[in-house]
Order: C-alpha cells, then structure tokens, then sequence
C-alpha cells in the first residue's frame, strides 16, 4: 500500500481562557482539538464531520497551519509540518488549498476576478510572465464552467454559486494536490448545490486531488466522501470507511447524527426510529469525565463516567471509541 | 494604571523638554533683562539641571499631592488649576448634558423618521455642527452678541459680580454660559445624533425587534422598550469615553469667549512652556481617561447583563 | 370545515432604487386548523416575504400591493391586511404567531426569558403578573426547559442555541394562538438538535391542533414536518400538492430536478443530477415561467407568457405548460 | 575736574528749585462711575519685583504708580513732576567723586491702609527690597551703575531721604524717582523671612492685603474674568477744586482673552478704551460718530522691526559679506519701506533711521544718515563692496562666490513675514539667492543666542525714550549683541577671526560714558553721535515704527495721550460724563 499523502499524529490544539477586569489571568483552556489522529490517502475524499464546536474546523485550520498546534505532528507527504517556518511552509502551502463556506467573504471585493487568478499565479511563480497568467486564467474559468468575460467583472456581480465557481478556480490556479472543503455548500442554493459538488468530482477524478471535506450534511458527506471522521468536542469518536459507517454506526453519538438527518422521503421519515439525544453539546471549557459523550448516552455504564474509552478496530476500515464494543464483541 | 501614567507622564515631559527652548526665551531677548537674572531665573525654577532630575523631583512632588509651580504665575499648580476647575466643568458638564440630551432625542426621531423630510433636515444640522469649525462658530456667536446686545461679548461673570447676590449671580453666570455652551453643544449634539441614529437603524433590523412585533407588542414598547436600550449600549462606552474630555476639550471656546476655565490654562501653559501646568493636566487628563473608561464599563456591566454576567 | 387562514392573490414587492423587486406575485394558499403546509423554496423565492405578509411585518421600501388575507379564527372573516395597525397587535402573537430562523437573535439579549415570556402573555391576555409568570413558567416546561423556574431568571445569552429555539417556541404558544408561523425555525441549529425541535413542534402542534405554515429550503426537514406543501420558485407558487404527491409524484419539472438533485442519507448514489444555470434574479421580472431558462421541459411557450397554477390532479395543482406526467408511476425516487 | 564742577552748578539751578505743582492739582472733573479696561490676560502676580509682563505691572502700577512714586512723569510733555517728593536736591556731585539726591518727602502722605508714609518706607524700599542681594530683580541690573554700584538710602529726617551713589550715574534720577515704594510695615515681615517672593500674590487681592499710595486699589480678582479696583481714600492728590482724587469709584479691567473679542466688547460699550489693531482702524474712524468714540493715533511706538546679519556665521564666506559696510548699505537701500507701510501697516506706520525713538527727547533727525529706497544706489554700493554679476545676474562677491543665504524670522509674526518677504523680493532683484524661511520663536532664540547659527534675520525689540535702556544691545560686550557678539560673551564666536570696527567700538565708548554724565546737553551730543554711527554703519537695518492707535469712549474726560503711551498715565484725573 501506498504512503499517506496526510498523517496527522496526536494533534492538539488548546485555547487559552483569560478572564480578569484589568490584569488578565489564564483560567483555563479550550480543548478545540484534543488527541486527534488520522491518515488520508491520494485521491481519497476524507470528511470530518459533527455539530458546531466539535473541532472540525480547528483540525482543518491547524493542518493548514494557519493557526499553529499546540502539540502532534501534522505530516504532509512525509514531512512533518507543524514547526516550518513561513518560508519553509510556502511550497506546502501552494499544494495545501482551502475553499471557504462564504464565497463572499473569501474574494476581495475591488479585485476583478482576472486580478484575483492572476495573483496567486504570479506570487506562486506558476507562470512567468503576466501574458501566461492571463491565458491561465481564462482556462481555468473555463475548467469551472465560467466564460472568459467574466475576467473582468467584480465578485459582487456574480451569483452564490458563480462566486464559489471562482473560489474553486483561485483554488485550482496554483496545481494544489490536497483541497479543504470547508462546508464549501452551505451557503448555497439546493439546486446550485449540486453542480459544485459534481465540479468537485470531475476534478479529483481529473486532477488527482485529495480533498479534507468538512461538513455538517451527513447526506453530502455519504454522497461525496471515502471515509469519515466523526468529531465531538475535540476527540474523533468514530472513524473509518464512509459506506461502513453509515451502514454499521457503532458509536452512539454518530447513531444519533445519523438519526437525526433528514431524509427527503415522507413515508421514510413517518417509519424511522429517531434517537432523540437529551440536552446538548457540552461546553468544551469544561468536558465532562470519562467519556464526553456519557451525560447524553442513552447506552451509558459506571465505567463511561470514569474513563475515556480507548480507540477500538472494529474492522480494517472502521474504527471506534465506545465501550459498546467490547459488549458486543464485535 | 500607574504604569501608563507614569509611561504618558514621562512622554510628556520628554517632548516638552525637547521642544527647543524654554520658559525663560520669552525674557531673553527683552534689552532689560540681564544675563545674571535669567540665571538667578533659571537656578530658582531648576531648569539648570538633568532633564531626568527635573522629572523624578516633578515625580516625587506628584507622589505627595504636590503638582509643581507655575513659572508664569509663580504659584503652585494645585491653586491654578483649582480656581478653574469649577469653570470648566460648570460650561463643560452643561454642554455635554444638553449635547447627549438633544442627540439622543434627535438621533432617535431621526431614526424612526428615516429617509423622511424631518430625518434629512437634521442630517444636514448634523452635518454642519460636524463640519462647522468651533471657532468660527463661536466668532460668529461673537458677532451675533455684539450686534443684537443679547448676550454678554464675553467672560463668565458680569464685573459686578462681586456685588450681586446669590441668585443675581446664578443668573449672571447662566446668561454668560449660553454662547459657549451652544457653541461645543452644536459641535457635539451632532456626531452623537449621527450615532444614535445608526445605532437605532441597526437594532431595528434585527430579529428581536421584529420578534417582539410578531408576538404583538405595541410600537411604543418594541421601540422604547427593545430596540432603544439595545440601542444606547453603544453609546455609553462613548460616554465613558467622552467624561474624560470634561476637563480639557475646549480649549477654543473658552479662549474665545474669555471662559476662565482650564483649557485656556493649559492652552497658555504650551504656549509658554510652562512645563509643570501642563505636566498637571496631563496627569488630569489621563486620569480623567482612565476614569471614564471605568464609569463606561460600570454603567455598561449596570445595563448589560452579558457583561454583568460574565 | 372553512380554513382558519386564507391568503388570496397576495403580492409583495419591495420598490428599491434598483428597481422593483416583485418578491411575491399572486400567491394563494388556504391553512386548517390541525394542519402544517409547508412552504419550500430557495433564496429569493419569496416564501419568507409570503409569511411577513401575512404577519404585516413588511417594512419600506416594501410594501404589500394587493391582496387579501382572510382570518377565521375570531368567529368572523377577517381581512388581516385591512385592519388598523392597534387592532394588529391583537392578533399578532395571540391568534398567529411566528417562530424566526435564528434563535440567537430573536431574544433581545437585554431582558431575562421570564419577562420577554412574561410581557407577552400580559399583552394578550387579561392577567396580572404574578399568574403571567406561572403561566410562562408552565410554557417552559412544556417545551421540555429543565428548571424552568430558574431559567425564568435566565437571560437568551446564558442558554445554548436549542434551549434559545424552545424559549422562542414558549413566547410563540403562550397565548395559545390558532396559527403558527415557522421561519426556517432550524436551519441554524446542528442537526442533534434540529431533530429535538422538530420533535418538540409537532408534538406541540398535534397538542393545540395549531395550523402551522412551515418554511424551510431543506427537503428533508420539510417531508417529516408537512401534510401539505407549497413550492416556491421566483416569486411564485409553482406547484402545490399533499406531501407525498410532491415526493413521489412530483409534476413540475422544477420540483422533479430538485429531488435528484439533492444527495441522500440512506442511499448510495453515483451522480446528482445537477440543474444548470443560477436562481434568477428578482428585479423587473417579465410575466413568464420563471424557472424557464433553466428547464430542460421548456416549449417556446414558456418565455412568453406565464401559466397559471392547474389542478391537474385532485388537490394537485402546477404552474407549467409541460408538466412531468409521463413519470407517474413514482420514478422520482427509484425504489429499491 | 573744572568741567564737573560747572555742571555741578548747572544742576543745581536746573533742579533745586523744583517747586512744580503737581499733576492733576488743575483737574476740574466729577467724582463717581466706573471705568473698564480690556486687557488680554489677567495678572500673575502684584509683586512688582517678580513682575515681568505687562499684564501684572498693568494692575500693579495702579496701586503704586500714578502719583505713588517720589516724582511722576508728564505723558505729553515728558517732563517729570513732583509726587511723593514734594521736592529735591539733586541730583549733585559730591565731594568724594560720588552723587546724591536729596528726596523731600511730602507730608501728610498716607498708604491706602491709613498707615503713613515717611522716610522709613522709601530707605527700607531701595536697601532692603530693590538692592538686597538676596532678592533677585531686573531693577537690580537698571540701578546697577557704570562699575556695578548699587545706591544706597539715608534717612535724614522723618521726611528726608538721601540716595547715593560712589560714582556719577545719569539714570538714577528716572530710576530713583520713578521707583515703587513698598509699606515697610507690611512688607518687611517677608524680607526678614525670606519668602519675599511669596509677597503679593494674586491671592493678595482677595484676601484685602494690597496696600499702596496709587490711586487705586485691587480688591477683587476673579481668574481669567477681571479684576475690580476700588479708589484709594487716602490717596494724596486733590483736584483744583480740592476735590480728592481719582474720580472713578472703580476701575475694572476685564479680561477678554481674544482680541475679536475685545474689539466687539469695545463696540458693545462693555469696555470703555481700546487698542485697535492697523486692520481695525479705519474702521472704527468711520464709526467715531455712531459709537461716539474718539479713535486716534499717537506718533511712533516704541518697539522696532529691523533686519541684522550675522558677522560671525559659520561659514566664512558669509561673514566676510556680512562685515561688509556695503553690503549692509546696498540691503538698506533695497527696503521699501512705504510700500511696508502701505502694505503692512495700513498706512499706520513712520519709516525709521535711527535707533533711538523719534518719540526721545535724544532723537535728532539731522544727525541720521537715510539710505532711501533706491536699487541702482544699492548695486552702486555693491560694486563698491567688489561685488560684481554674473551673466544669469546672480551677485557674485570678490572671490566668484554667489551671494546666498538665509533669512528667518519667527513663525507667526505677519508683520515680520510681511517684510522679510518684502526685503527677500528686492534683494532678489539685486541678484541675492535669498531663502526666507520663518522657524519657531524658542528655535529662534535659540540659534540667536547660543549657537550662533544664523545668517539673516528680521526681529524687534522693545524700547523706550532713553537710549541708555538699548546699552545690552549696543556693547560689544551686551548680551544682546548678537550680530557681533565678543568672545568673552558667546563661545561660538572664533576669537581669531574676531571683527570689530572703530565705528562699534566708539558706540561702545558712548554707552559706557554717557551714564556718568548728568549734563543732558553733553548727554543729547553724545547720543547724537551714537545715531550718526548706527544710522551709517546700520548693523541692525530699521524699517518701520508703527503708530500707536487708541480708541476710547468720547464720555472720557481727561484723556491725554502723548508720546509716552497709554490712556492711563493720568488715570486719577480722568472721568466720565455720563
């Protein structure tokens, strides 16, 4: 088997809590991303999934280094990244890009969109004259499906989805061989929905991508990815191939997101068994013992309250972090 | 707070001793003046000695209470800045007052009014208050003075003050506060009236403004009730704020309008390189900052409870 | 039985420096008691504007061109739209009610729970504060608050988003009105706890037998939610049907695409159908088919004039020129 | 030694019989009313030896002047008068080579506390308080004569005092006769403390504790918004009538910070005098009838505007030019001075030649050599200088050096811009490169007196009817010598290339004798010959004077004004008509 393209090591990213009228005092941390570990391989779609506050976007942003970890390693084709300087970090971050959840708030709005491909182009002495970026840029709008007249138009003209279109295409400008996803549809139309997804499709499959897909659409993420993460409050609970997942949840936390999505389909949703969870997700300032999951657990043992369950294989590609486990015997 | 103060203290000092000359060059080039007596002059005010000396000796005074003495009046500072205190704050505390009242009431009719004729009849006050230099407005408050006989030219007493009795004298006093007060009145109402306005523009999108309609409240209470407290909230760190300018905002006005109050002190005190009197109020003025700062954040913790609460 | 809430020929548009943006155009729709139409569109398809209208919450430049809305709750026919604004407040909050889209703003951040729950119940009913407060106290409880006493005292910011929606929904029942308004009341909720509310406002609903007129974009949400159900696409009504009509036996293409364009939960799928093209743009819109330029169905009819809203089948009613009959047979979802 | 006793002769008739009536013993008024003076800012202190800016000698000189002093002078006629000295001997030569003046006090005289004046006050005044080496004073350097003697004071009788000095000293007289004298009873406790310099504070005026033989006294003081006087019951004067003077029940002077204001106060009648500004005085003239003022103008002041170079800049090439009498005459030529008067000074200005006032009795037109405004008379001094042209008309020095240089003055002043754009624009035509660029005052005087790092510059300095007042400008050794500074006085200055002509060191001679002289015949000859000097050699360039302008309510009776100054020399005899 093939090397990973991405190993992430007992990643771990704490927040400082400083509290105090006029002499601030550390009082504690925010455990945004505690212990986190994972591969992704070439080509593969790996999605990291669960409610706001559970970590997934921390993971992202750290493995970006556009905030550093506060420990772990993050190894990008083998090197390890999370102590490069800026220097050293530029050639990983030109194979390293991201697409936002706001297409809006990602492009600078008094740039044409020719000036905001044209750049990276340039800064990243992809091309080397400006004739080059030009004709570079207007293949790539081409590639999204965009027409060489809009070089010249500003962000604000243009749809939700054009403007994502552009984003994917600032994205693509500079030969990137991994691409964050960072909830890349949730803003936008369900009908539009689709056509950015299927871009993103006939571009792995054309460019050999690899993608970090975020997402809190557990329908999107079944549709689009290869394997699951599932996030709560800073831990992976559960973790393995997309299709076993879905099809087998062992974990009860992802049993309930499962649960609780919705599906399009009347007579389906009349017939499904929700696991309606109690409360909601804790503060991450103050985790709960042992297992985090426990206070809402409808599976719950004395041994959940004490400690925090180990990572168990339950099949080549599946892996889980519950107690259940070990009572099934799976 | 003792560490800025004595950081913008030192700043201070640092600059006027660097600013070329001293007290003592306005009396250098006088025929009459001899060279031993400057510097007998400069001996008995100790500016024969290190820069640094000069500040720890200020420093030490500071400590004691003791804000150093005044070359030009040749008196302690404290006795200087005490007899105009209460001048300043009499015009200043007016002004201000009128200025947050007159806004408040003008922002928010503004802002209920919005895009009306009355919304851009005071848009355009607003605007000239805001463009309107202060000093051509008092000059021109000067004029309308001097040519109507309505108010006094100038000053804060008549001269028969002294012989006037107690409520001759308030009335005295009032009448000649009028002019300046309109003066930093209109300078200041407007930007606040500005403020209030976008502030109320922006509470009354949002949601718990519509909420509060949906669930059938009347417009009296969803405007004064929901949207005019969350509205205010804004304002008052400005309040906290502005408090501090109390003591040394206008110095414009009162030199125009002969307002013995300590902006024309401190004015004059630059002017001469009267270091100790300006050393004072700037020791004033950041207190002043630090203390309405406070106030802000108290009366905000008093409405807020997002902040009380935390 | 008459329903307790008519909307007739509704139109609402917004006159901006733009131009005018005609958000609703001659929307009709009839709501029972005990009953949850739901109403599914896009961004810009006019299905919040179409709710605001009802409420009256309509604010310049935008304004409610024509139109009725008839109310039946009171023991009468009222038109809504012409009532003095006082005589509004009566029915706001205490006959219909509405539940916004983001729960962390629609509480004003400054007043505990108790009295946002506390001022309403006083304004609409004839009790005084004391028996207010139990009453808001005993609306905390059913919208399953642990501690309600306690979290009476609470202010919106020391509750999480989901406890935020409940008190949302507690203001919103608490005079027990006849019609409920859902804003999109979950799309900002994750989706543990969307699954909660939604619970939690059917059960409520079944309980008052509230008409409920339920908004959201999200298919999903919308097929466990509605007995009835309206589909919005630029401005307009463009197909109306009981939920499972519109699931499995969706007649306008627009409704049909939609469904294959969205990925499923339960199912593997290799592809989604993509539909091409952008939502259109809402100012100065010509009288044809709105969802033309996009349609792979379209007839040269379609960007011409504008076709009206048929009962093609009983209770079944589309805004096309060609619809999709010719896939009765439920192929809109394959079944497995 | 002939020669002196002569004089001594010549004094004695001149002064001994001195039995003049006193000023305002004529005056035919009405008692009663108020009288209100603007003034820009309020007093910082009542202690006349602290005092140094007008705003306190203005409020002190209304309870110690005014008749409070041993003589008083005419504002009009210039002449002294009797006050507090009935009369005087003096002042004479005496036979150890030194001088005295006989003071007979008058008596009856009585401070504003009731307290009577008598020799003890005057004697305590001078030794004590204006001499004592530990209180530091300007009228130490004024008294100080030729060799650094200080007078010293006698009391011979009750009423008899006798000051004396060990050497001849012109100026006592002024000086003695013109000084303030201080209540003993009250004054001496501070002395003898040593806080002498915490006497008379501002806070004096309220607490009641000022006490002088003036006219009026300060009783209340509002900071920054007026002080009020009340008259003096006890003062000395009476009227023809036998009226007690002053008139005025109160006198108030009302601080108005801005001068717009002032003027406007003025218009308004809540002031009952101003000094108009040039810009505002034909203005007001227009208005003379409606506002029934009386607006004039008053001769030359007594403050100059002149241009100076700097003989010892640091580059040498310029010294050279500087030194040159030439040159400076081509710059004197080069001064327009009727289009500075026209332009700058709405037609209110004189132009001046000498450096001693047209309004001094030592003022002597014949003597002043004029170098009117006249650019081929300037180029004519030039090439008498050796300067010469080159093809572009840049003036070129003897050495082929092009004449360049900086001309400054302080920022702010629009006369002084005024003119040193005026003087820059001819020399310019006279193929001068000239950069003129204002700096700031304090910079100014900076460069001026400590580092010596100037080229050309345009200033003024304040000045008064007796020449001897300008001796630390005129000395090469004077503190204010700065276009020539010795270098004993100034460190910047290269005691090898030190210049100085016989012309300055004649000028030197003048000011150091002249004081020694008490013939004010062979004094008037001697500053003849200093403007003569000054006025060719022209080391300061004078321009122009402006004219004093008054205005005044046309109810005020009384006004006198003269050469002198002011509205107020003779406040005591002055009233209102109402």
């Amino acid at each position: 088997m093939n090397e990973p393209v991405i190993r992430v090591q007992n990643l771990k990213k704490f927040f400082p809590i400083t509290k105090g009228f006029l002499v601030k005092k550390k009082v504690g941390d925010v455990k945004a991303v505690d212990d986190v570990s994972f591969e992704v391989y070439k080509k593969e779609t790996f999605a990291l999934v669960g409610e706001s506050g559970c970590g997934k976007t921390t993971t992202a942003r750290t493995m970006l280094r556009l905030i550093d970890p506060t420990d772990g390693k993050i190894e990008i084709f083998g090197k390890d990244i999370s102590h490069l300087n800026r220097e050293k970090l530029l050639p990983f971050r030109r194979k390293m890009q991201i697409v936002f959840q706001n297409p809006i708030g990602s492009l600078n709005p008094r740039m044409t969109i020719g000036q905001i491909l044209i750049e990276p182009l340039l800064f990243h002495k992809i091309v080397d004259t400006k004739q080059e970026a030009y004709d570079k840029a207007i293949e790539l709008l081409r590639m999204v499906g965009l027409k060489p007249y809009h070089m010249d138009r500003y962000p604000h003209q243009f749809s939700g989805g054009q403007k994502q279109r552009i984003a994917i295409a600032r994205a693509l400008s500079v030969d990137p061989e991994i691409i964050f996803l960072d909830e890349p549809t949730s803003a936008l139309d369900v009908s539009v929905q689709a056509q950015i997804i299927n871009l993103f499709m006939k571009f792995q499959d054309e460019l050999n991508l690899t993608y970090i897909f975020i997402s809190h659409d557990l329908s999107l993420v079944r549709f689009i990815s290869d394997k699951v993460a599932v996030m709560y409050l800073g831990r992976i609970v559960e973790i393995g191939d997309v299709d076993e997942i879905f099809e087998n949840p062992i974990h009860p936390y992802t049993k309930a997101l499962l649960s609780a999505s919705p599906i399009p389909d009347p007579k389906i949703e009349k017939q499904r068994k929700r696991i309606i969870l109690t409360g909601s997700v804790p503060s991450p300032i103050a985790r709960p013992s042992g297992c985090f999951f426990h206070p809402r657990c409808p599976f719950k043992t004395e041994k959940c309250e004490k400690e925090y369950p180990n990572m168990y294989k339950v099949s080549e590609n599946h892996q889980v972090s519950c107690y259940l486990v070990e009572k099934e015997g799976v | 707070m003792v560490p800025e103060l004595f950081i913008i203290t030192l700043l201070v000092f640092l600059i006027m001793q660097a600013a070329p000359g001293d007290f003592l060059d306005q009396y250098r080039l006088d025929p009459s003046v001899s060279k031993d007596f400057l510097q007998a002059l400069e001996k008995q005010y100790g500016l024969d000695q290190p820069i640094m000396v000069q500040y720890i000796k200020w420093l030490k005074g500071l400590v004691t209470g003791d804000l150093g003495y005044s070359f030009y009046y040749r008196r302690p500072v404290s006795d200087l800045i005490g007899e105009r205190v209460l001048n300043t704050l009499i015009l200043s505390l007016y002004s201000f007052v009128i200025s947050w009242i007159v806004g408040i009431i003008l922002g928010v009719i503004s802002a209920l009014k919005k895009y009306s004729f009355w919304d851009k009849f005071l848009t355009v006050i607003a605007f000239t208050g805001i463009a309107i230099p202060g000093f051509f407005l008092a000059l021109l408050l000067l004029y309308f003075a001097a040519k109507t006989g309505t108010f006094p030219v100038a000053g804060m007493y008549s001269v028969n003050h002294g012989k006037m009795n107690v409520w001759e004298g308030f009335k005295d006093i009032f009448w000649h506060l009028q002019l300046p007060a309109f003066t930093l009145t209109f300078g200041g109402f407007a930007g606040l009236m500005r403020y209030m306005r976008g502030s109320l523009l922006d509470v009354l999108n949002e949601d718990y403004v519509e909420f509060a309609r949906a669930k059938g409240m009347p417009e009296r209470v969803v405007i004064f009730k929901h949207a005019m407290r969350n509205a205010i909230n804004p304002l008052i760190t400005m309040f906290g704020f502005s408090l501090s300018s109390l003591l040394g905002g206008a110095v414009i006005t009162e030199t125009i309008f002969s307002w013995p109050g300590l902006g024309r002190l401190v004015y004059q005190a630059l002017v001469q390189q009267d270091i100790y009197v300006v050393m004072a109020s700037t020791v004033i003025s950041v207190i002043m900052l630090i203390a309405g700062n406070l106030v802000g954040d108290i009366l905000l913790a008093a409405v807020d409870p997002r902040i009380r609460l935390e | 039985m008459e329903p307790i809430l008519s909307v007739k020929n509704l139109s609402t548009w917004f006159y901006m420096e733009e131009g005018v943006v005609k958000a609703v155009n001659d929307v009709n729709l009839e709501l029972h008691e005990n009953e949850v139409v739901g109403i599914v569109g896009e961004t810009g398809s006019g299905k919040s504007v179409t709710v605001r209208s009802i409420m009256r919450l309509i604010h310049k430049p935008g304004k409610i061109v024509s139109g009725k809305v008839i109310y039946r709750g009171r023991g009468k026919e009222e038109d809504i739209l012409s009532l003095p604004e006082d005589e509004m407040t009566s029915i706001r909050g205490k006959e219909i009610s509405m539940v916004f889209q983001d729960p962390l703003t629609s509480l004003n951040p400054l007043y505990t729970i108790g009295d946002q729950l506390t001022e309403t119940i006083i304004q609409h009913q004839d009790v005084d504060r004391k028996t207010a407060w139990e009453i808001g106290i005993e609306m905390l409880k059913k919208v399953q608050i642990p501690e309600a006493e306690k979290r009476m005292m609470s202010y919106p910011f020391e509750f999480s988003g989901g406890m935020r929606q409940r008190a949302v929904i507690a203001i919103a029942l608490s005079c027990n009105p006849k019609v409920l308004i859902a804003d999109e009341p979950t799309t900002a909720l994750d989706v543990t706890i969307q699954a909660q509310i939604l619970d939690l406002m059917k059960e409520l609903q079944k309980e008052f037998k509230t008409g409920m007129l339920f908004i959201t974009h999200d298919l999903g949400v919308i097929a466990s939610m509605a007995d009835k159900i309206i589909v919005m696409y630029g401005s307009r009504q463009m197909e109306v049907a009981s939920a499972e009509d519109i699931f499995y036996r969706p007649l306008h293409p627009y409704t049909h695409m939609l469904l294959r364009a969205i990925p499923r939960l339960d199912k593997k799928q290799d592809k989604l159908e993509a539909i091409p093209g952008q939502p259109p743009r809402m100012i100065e819109v010509p009288n044809v088919c709105p969802f033309a330029p996009r349609c792979p169905r379209r007839l040269d009819k379609c960007t011409k004039e504008l076709p009206e809203l048929v009962e093609i089948e009983p209770e079944h009613f589309v805004r096309c020129f060609n619809p999709v009959l010719e896939t009765k047979n439920s192929e809109a979802i394959p079944n497995e | 030694m002939k020669k002196l006793s002569v004089l001594l002769i010549v004094l004695v008739v001149a002064f001994s019989f001195a039995a003049l009536p006193y000023i305002g013993a004529d005056a035919n008024g009405k008692p009663g009313g108020q009288f209100v003076l603007g003034t820009l800012s309020g007093p910082k202190t009542l202690n006349d030896v602290v005092a140094k800016e007008t705003s306190s000698t203005d409020v002190i000189d209304m309870f110690m002047a005014y008749g409070g002093t041993l003589i008083e002078r005419h504002g009009v006629d210039m002449k002294f008068y009797p006050a507090i000295a009935e009369s005087w001997d003096g002042p004479r030569l005496t036979s150890d080579g030194g001088m005295e003046i006989i003071w007979h006090i008058r008596e009856g005289v009585k401070f504003s506390d009731g307290h009577p004046l008598t020799a003890d006050d005057v004697v305590f005044t001078l030794n004590d308080i204006y001499t004592n080496p530990d209180i530091p004073s300007s009228m130490q350097d004024v008294l100080m004569s030729t060799n650094g003697y200080l007078p010293k004071a006698e009391k011979i009788d009750d009423y008899t005092v006798r000051m004396y000095y060990p050497e001849p000293f012109r100026l006592a007289f002024r000086y003695l006769g013109g000084m303030y004298i201080y209540p003993k009873h009250i004054a001496e406790e501070y002395v003898k403390n040593g806080n002498f310099e915490e006497f008379w504070t501002v806070d004096a005026i309220n607490d009641g504790k000022i006490v002088g033989l003036g006219p009026y006294i300060p009783v209340e003081y509002v900071p920054d918004q007026y002080v009020r006087f009340e008259k003096n019951p006890y003062y000395w004067k009476k009227d023809a009538n036998g009226q007690q003077l002053p008139y005025f029940d109160e006198v108030v002077f009302k601080i108005i910070s801005n001068q717009d204001a002032m003027r406007l106060a003025f218009e308004n009648g809540e002031i009952d005098v101003y000094a108009p500004r040039g810009t505002e005085f034909a203005e007001l003239k227009e208005k003379e009838k409606d506002l029934n003022i009386v607006v004039t103008t008053a001769g030359p002041a007594y403050g100059t505007t002149w241009i100076s170079f700097n003989w010892n800049t640091p580059d040498p090439v310029k010294r050279k030019w500087f030194r040159n009498e030439h040159f400076r005459k081509a710059v004197a030529h080069s001064i327009d001075k009727e289009s500075i008067i026209d332009t700058l000074y709405n037609g209110l200005g004189i132009p001046q030649w000498s450096p001693v006032s047209m309004s001094s009795p030592y003022f002597n037109e014949e003597v002043v050599v004029k170098y009117e405004f006249d650019l081929d008379l300037a180029r004519a001094e030039l090439e008498l200088g050796g300067f010469t042209w080159d093809e572009n008309g840049q003036l070129l020095d003897e050495d082929g050096n092009p004449v360049k240089f900086l001309l400054t003055t302080n920022a702010g002043n629009r006369v002084r811009e005024g003119v040193a754009n005026i003087i820059a624009d001819a020399l310019k035509q006279l193929g001068m490169d000239v950069t003129f660029t204002p700096i700031d005052f304090n910079t100014l005087v900076q460069k001026l007196l400590n580092t010596g790092d100037w080229e050309a510059i345009i200033l003024g300095l304040t000045g008064s009817d007796e020449p001897q007042g300008g001796a630390n400008v005129w000395r090469t050794d004077g503190s204010l010598h700065f276009w020539n500074y010795s270098p004993e006085v100034a460190d910047f200055v290269d005691p090898n290339d030190y210049y100085l002509p016989d012309w300055e060191k004649e000028i030197d001679k003048i000011f150091r004798e002249n004081v020694r002289i008490l013939d004010e015949n062979v004094v008037y000859d001697y500053f003849s010959r200093f403007q003569q000097l000054a006025s060719e050699y022209i080391p300061m360039i004078y321009t122009v004077n402006s004219l004093r302008m008054y205005a005044y309510k046309a109810t005020m009776k009384n006004v006198k004004i003269g050469p002198l100054g002011g509205t107020a020399w003779n406040i005591y005899e002055e009233w209102k008509e109402e």
